[in-house]
């Protein structure tokens, strides 16, 4: 398969570009993030995603979706970060339904159905700490009757004051470090004992501190196979930053673009700024940056919609690549749009929050280049 | 005991009997500094308290001479002063563009009378000054600014000239006092057409609009003139010579600023992330990229701190090149930005939060954002390398 | 199973058979490939043999047409013939900037004459060409060229042009057979003016000069013509429009050194190290900050093999922007830098021997100093960015 | 003390720069290098340095040296590294003296005098791997006699092939790893069982590799106390750090001085190519970095000579700083040479090829920040 998009690819390129340019552009963000809402997001918007089929391209066409894949995934999430726009979709059609392709038909048809419709949206429990440590999960989930009682903290679950279902990671066996003796578990938001406090973040997204107080979930609840969560997880996690990179590359493309037509229209010492062949060299030099993230996650993407063993390593290297190039992007943008750039009124600066926020989901450039290094033995 | 020994000893002492202990706090921010002025508010009783001591003895301007307010201190001295007040951790009494900036402007071009009345007002924190210098269009490019003063008189206040025009990035214009302020005299002269003018800000004609920072502060202000009238008497420097006050002001800018890299005291950033990241089996910091990035980011600071002692070394000795300032702002403020790129890297989400308490009002994200504008307010990064390529290395054309 | 499925297991087992042992080693540097032309001194029977192989069955430019010496292969025929010779480890039969530079000029603006007369010389490694661009004082610049031909006629070559001059930067002047050369055929017109000469470099009055480089080697020549006659037939494109072939086949040489970026193979560069450096107890290279550059190189590493996979595909397929060779070309080589700066920082000591046994007469420090001409060959970092900036960002001015 | 030259500094800085500049300039090199000769420096240029008195300036006064201190030393130094000038001075004059000053009057008695002569080199047999590792000593010295032998193998020693005495350090007792237990010895030169193979640099210096097939020496020979060696290491190491931090910063300035002058002659595309605003922001952040590493050398010196607790954390500052300043001099330098910076004709090129060396040298940038890191406990 050649590493770029074919005709059916392209025509998704188009419409999702199309769609969400007119409907969920920067301004768009604004007015969510100005009308101070607590979700965060537009519903009706997120309604039409599920009419445009977005929230359907990872649901398999038996389970009622388009049976896609990574790829096409990404080219919608480009454009959302293109455009900033605040959105629930990477989180439930993307990480979270990849988890509930595992799940069994019960669950399937509690939650699916609502994720095609653009009514439900689900959120991530993983992070216990600041920084991204899925090996170290901690969250006790002990046998109780036929279920489970859940007992720990979770971080960074984005929407989760919002979500209709949590996807939680927890330890029902094995220590802290062990592979194994993870379950994935789906709990409804409202559980009993569950406390839910929702923060605003520097990008205006709502996450939630999520602290269980013994919850209690019945056996049904969970994803794939006791004490087997693991191989959910990486699904969930791989599927989260292959798609975080997506956004990432759509966050860092959005910013160079609107740096680069500042220069050519801002003049100083009478001559276009564009015309200082020092900015020049930096804004070709970004290109070029932009150019290798974007062809990296693309062939990731391609790697994993193969199924191939490579797809693991290039995941990594997607995410870590996307991350320091969007945040190269944004400190470029920043800087070369001087001092405007540091108003509320120019976009450039949203994009530099953006990509804080995207940097650390998932996984930051730091872990995901060390664990390049980890799976080279080194 | 040599004289300085005797000294540091006393100014030890009397440190230690006279800074109030909140006032050995690290600073929080901006917010937390002592800024002075006609409607400051102060934050506590110490705060205050620390203010008085200092000006009584002429401790907020340690160097300057004792008939302008300040203690007169040798170089020497001023130096062994700060080394006192850093080690015990004091802050520094008084926060003031007046102090970094107006002072040293009117020391070397003001009038006698300009310097007594002025620079009292500055030591004693009792006028606070913004400045007054770009222009919307005109960023890092002063020579094109479109402000006007026009000679008039009358006869409630003489001499005067009419300023008609706007600024932008005046720092807390909402709340200065005064303002010192570039304003085209001679429309003929592009570079001798410009003086340096003082007024109060509650002069008629006087208004002022807060910008709205990406870091959700607004220490900035748009500024219009309105037909203000500002005495003759009130210009430094000669008339249409505005441009060498600034231009040597500006370096004091740029020193002020570049101090920004020096971070706060003397602690290394990779050991106050410790906590953060935690340690692994070997005892190292548990993110083996980011501590690489930390140590790297160490050296960097200690060989600037390093770089930063020399060149006050240097300007008290008159030696070093004229145009270092410029370099010691471009090292010092991208130094700054990369120490809270760090920072937030080392929060993870914890840092991502804008407006819990537990993140005190998101104060590592807005520190972060606010940085951002250090290599950019008081001549950009672009505008400081031009310099030094120009002046330094003295490369060819541009 | 599909065509391609059935090309992919033919040209597999044709390799298994065909290809020797000997030429499926790694390559120890530019002496240790086949360059083939007149006086190539094969290094043993095995690499004779694969280029003899090679060659008969068009493989040694598998996408050129079957009449010019190719094998005709389809774009996605060749893309699975390159992957099977990666995967098997077989060395490139013949490298030759015959096939790299002039014959992607000759196919597109070549007469059919040409095309069957030097590509199947080409294809068949029978002449080693050399390529005649910059010259004294213009390196990056080269429409300030001042090599002349001269119209003439006489009996003995009837029409052709009379060349004096000098180049630089010849590669392998002193080794290859023929030139291809950027001649000023017209004083006038600075672009125009230009014609593409090729012709023999054992023609009476060339002279070539070996270039001492600071990694010890000669890989350049300096060149000199003295009256050299060139036959008018021996054009490649109309009189004065060399410049348009010249631009054109730069572009397939940015490609050629950037493919530098890929290193050899698909090995991570930190796990190569791990026998130089050794583990710490945690399994981690014993050398914190140089396993964090190895794990970032590692990084840009495949993500630069994605972008040059993507690039290949969009180039066989039309796509892509006209000007993204000039991106690859920057990318690439600074890649390479970068991967021997590691290379010699993991070596230590043992990397700084310049002519011991066990350094293999100092290959590392040779081959790292080789690499800093990466970025100035072909085309320097700068003049990539300068072309991307215009061509592709379209930034104004310049 | 003010963080720039004195006076009596200052008159060292003018009288090292005129006598180097004319006695040891690049063609000085070049000449050395081209007639290959054993050594790779000219004894007669070391015995006008002793003249000048610089082989003197680490040696305390009753000993019959100067008895100046590091911020002297460097001077000299910056000086060398700026001519390229090949000299024993580093090895014999800064960091074998530096150990010297801890021996007992006879050995100072046997081998002073010829340093203060320029009669003396010595080599520094410490490493023993390819990378920089003084903590991971393996070599053994076993008691024997009233003496030790000596066993294992040395690799690095520049000039041990020419020098009349080797400074060894190795192992009395502990195991690998410890820091007591190392002992520090004077091998003279054509010790029975010592087998030296000298081996030329990238940058023309002749170093040797250094075996160790049971050499003999008597208990007179130890610098220092048995297994107390450790402190010595570390004198010598500190001098020869500090001293190659301040050579580098010659390198790079060197490099930095002939790259800014050829941007000034140079012409491209009808204009000086000084002129490009890409190459002097290049050139003005070189300038920016040399500062600040100049500084940081400076200030270490200081700190060594006024003995402060802070002098080994700034050591380290000063040799990772200068060193990655330096190799950011000669890499700049060679690309803004053009084509012509590859050429053996121009001198930037030996700049790059000595900064490499030098790097290595007592331990590359990434040790000394690591180190950076250890001292403050992450």
């Amino acid at each position: 398969m050649p590493l770029f998009l074919d005709d059916d690819q392209s025509m998704l390129l188009d419409s999702a570009r199309e769609f969400i340019k007119s409907e969920g552009p920067v301004s768009h963000f604004r007015e969510f993030r100005d009308k101070n809402c607590k979700d965060g997001f537009s519903h009706a918007l997120w309604k039409q995603f599920a009419e445009m089929g977005f929230t359907g391209i990872l649901v398999s066409e038996e389970d009622g979706g388009l049976g896609l894949g990574h790829v096409e995934a990404g080219i919608v999430l480009e454009q959302v970060g293109r455009n900033l726009t605040p959105s629930p979709f990477l989180t439930t059609a993307i990480a979270g339904v990849a988890a509930l392709n595992h799940a069994g038909a019960e669950l399937k048809g509690q939650y699916l159905p609502g994720i095609l419709s653009g009514d439900t949206v689900l959120g991530l429990a993983i992070d216990e700490k600041s920084k991204h440590r899925p090996d170290q999960i901690a969250m006790a989930a002990e046998r109780s009757g036929n279920g489970f009682k859940l007992t720990g903290k979770k971080q960074f679950v984005i929407h989760g004051a919002s979500a209709d279902m949590l996807i939680v990671a927890a330890r029902t066996s094995g220590s802290e470090g062990n592979a194994d003796g993870l379950t994935v578990f789906a709990v409804p938001k409202h559980a009993a004992n569950m406390d839910v406090a929702p923060v605003r973040l520097v990008d205006s997204a709502v996450a939630a501190h999520v602290t269980f107080n013994g919850v209690d979930v019945n056996a049904d609840s969970v994803i794939g196979e006791v004490d087997q969560g693991g191989a959910v997880l990486d699904v969930l996690l791989t599927a989260g930053r292959i798609g975080s990179a997506a956004e990432m590359v759509g966050v860092g493309g959005g910013a160079m673009d609107i740096t680069v037509n500042y220069l050519k229209e801002r003049k100083q010492f009478g001559q276009y700024i564009g015309e200082f062949q020092a900015l020049q060299h930096r804004a070709s030099h970004l290109y070029s940056e932009m150019e290798i993230a974007r062809a990296a996650v693309l062939k990731a993407q391609q790697l994993l919609d193969e199924g191939s063993g490579n797809a693991p390593l290039y995941v990594h290297v997607a995410k870590a690549k996307a991350g320091r190039t969007a945040n190269l992007a944004v400190r470029e943008g920043v800087q070369m749009h001087g001092g405007v750039g540091m108003t509320d009124e120019y976009d450039i600066g949203l994009y530099m929050k953006r990509d804080r926020a995207l940097n650390e989901f998932f996984g930051d450039a730091n872990y995901h280049a060390n664990k390049v290094a980890e799976l080279h033995g080194y | 005991m040599s004289d300085l020994e005797q000294f540091r000893t006393e100014i030890r002492s009397w440190l230690e009997e006279n800074c109030p202990p909140e006032m050995r706090e690290p600073v929080r921010g901006e917010d937390d500094m002592c800024w002075g002025g006609r409607n400051f508010e102060f934050k506590n009783e110490a705060q205050k308290l620390w203010l008085e001591r200092c000006a009584a003895k002429g401790y907020t301007v340690p160097d300057w001479p004792k008939e302008y307010g300040g203690a007169g201190l040798s170089a020497a001295q001023a130096k062994i002063f700060r080394r006192e007040m850093a080690k015990l951790g004091c802050r520094s009494p008084l926060s003031s563009f007046g102090i970094w900036m107006l002072g040293p402007a009117l020391l070397k071009f003001g009038t006698e009378e300009q310097k007594i009345h002025y620079l009292g007002q500055i030591a004693r924190g009792e006028i606070r000054w913004c400045q007054g210098y770009s222009e919307p269009g005109s960023g890092s490019d002063l020579v094109s600014l479109q402000t006007f003063g026009e000679e008039a008189y009358d006869e409630e206040c003489g001499d005067h000239w009419i300023v008609n025009g706007q600024k932008v990035w005046t720092s807390y214009a909402d709340k200065a006092d005064w303002i010192f302020c570039l304003v085209r005299t001679d429309k003929q002269d592009k570079y001798r057409g410009i003086s340096f003018l003082l007024f109060d800000m509650e002069s008629p004609g006087v208004s002022t609009k807060p910008i709205l920072l990406i870091s959700g502060n607004s220490p900035f202000c748009e500024t219009f003139f309105d037909d203000v009238q500002v005495p003759k008497d009130q210009i430094v420097g000669e008339v249409g010579r505005g441009w060498d006050v600034a231009k040597y002001l500006l370096g004091h800018e740029r020193e002020m600023i570049s101090g920004g890299g020096l971070g706060d005291g003397s602690r290394s950033l990779g050991a106050v992330m410790t906590g953060a990241i935690g340690l692994n089996g070997l005892g190292m910091l548990d993110d083996q990229l980011l501590r690489a990035e930390l140590a790297q980011f160490d050296v960097d600071t200690l060989a600037f701190r390093a770089v930063s002692e020399q060149f006050m070394d240097e300007m008290k000795a008159g030696k070093g090149h004229p145009a270092q300032p410029n370099m010691m702002k471009y090292a010092g403020t991208e130094l700054n930005k990369k120490r809270h790129e760090l920072i937030m890297a080392a929060g993870g989400s914890d840092a991502l939060e804008w407006e819990s308490e537990a993140s005190h009002g998101g104060k590592k994200p807005r520190d972060w954002l606010r940085t951002k504008a250090n290599s950019i307010e008081g001549g950009t990064s672009e505008v400081m390398l031009n310099v030094i390529s120009k002046r330094i290395l003295e490369l060819p054309g541009g």
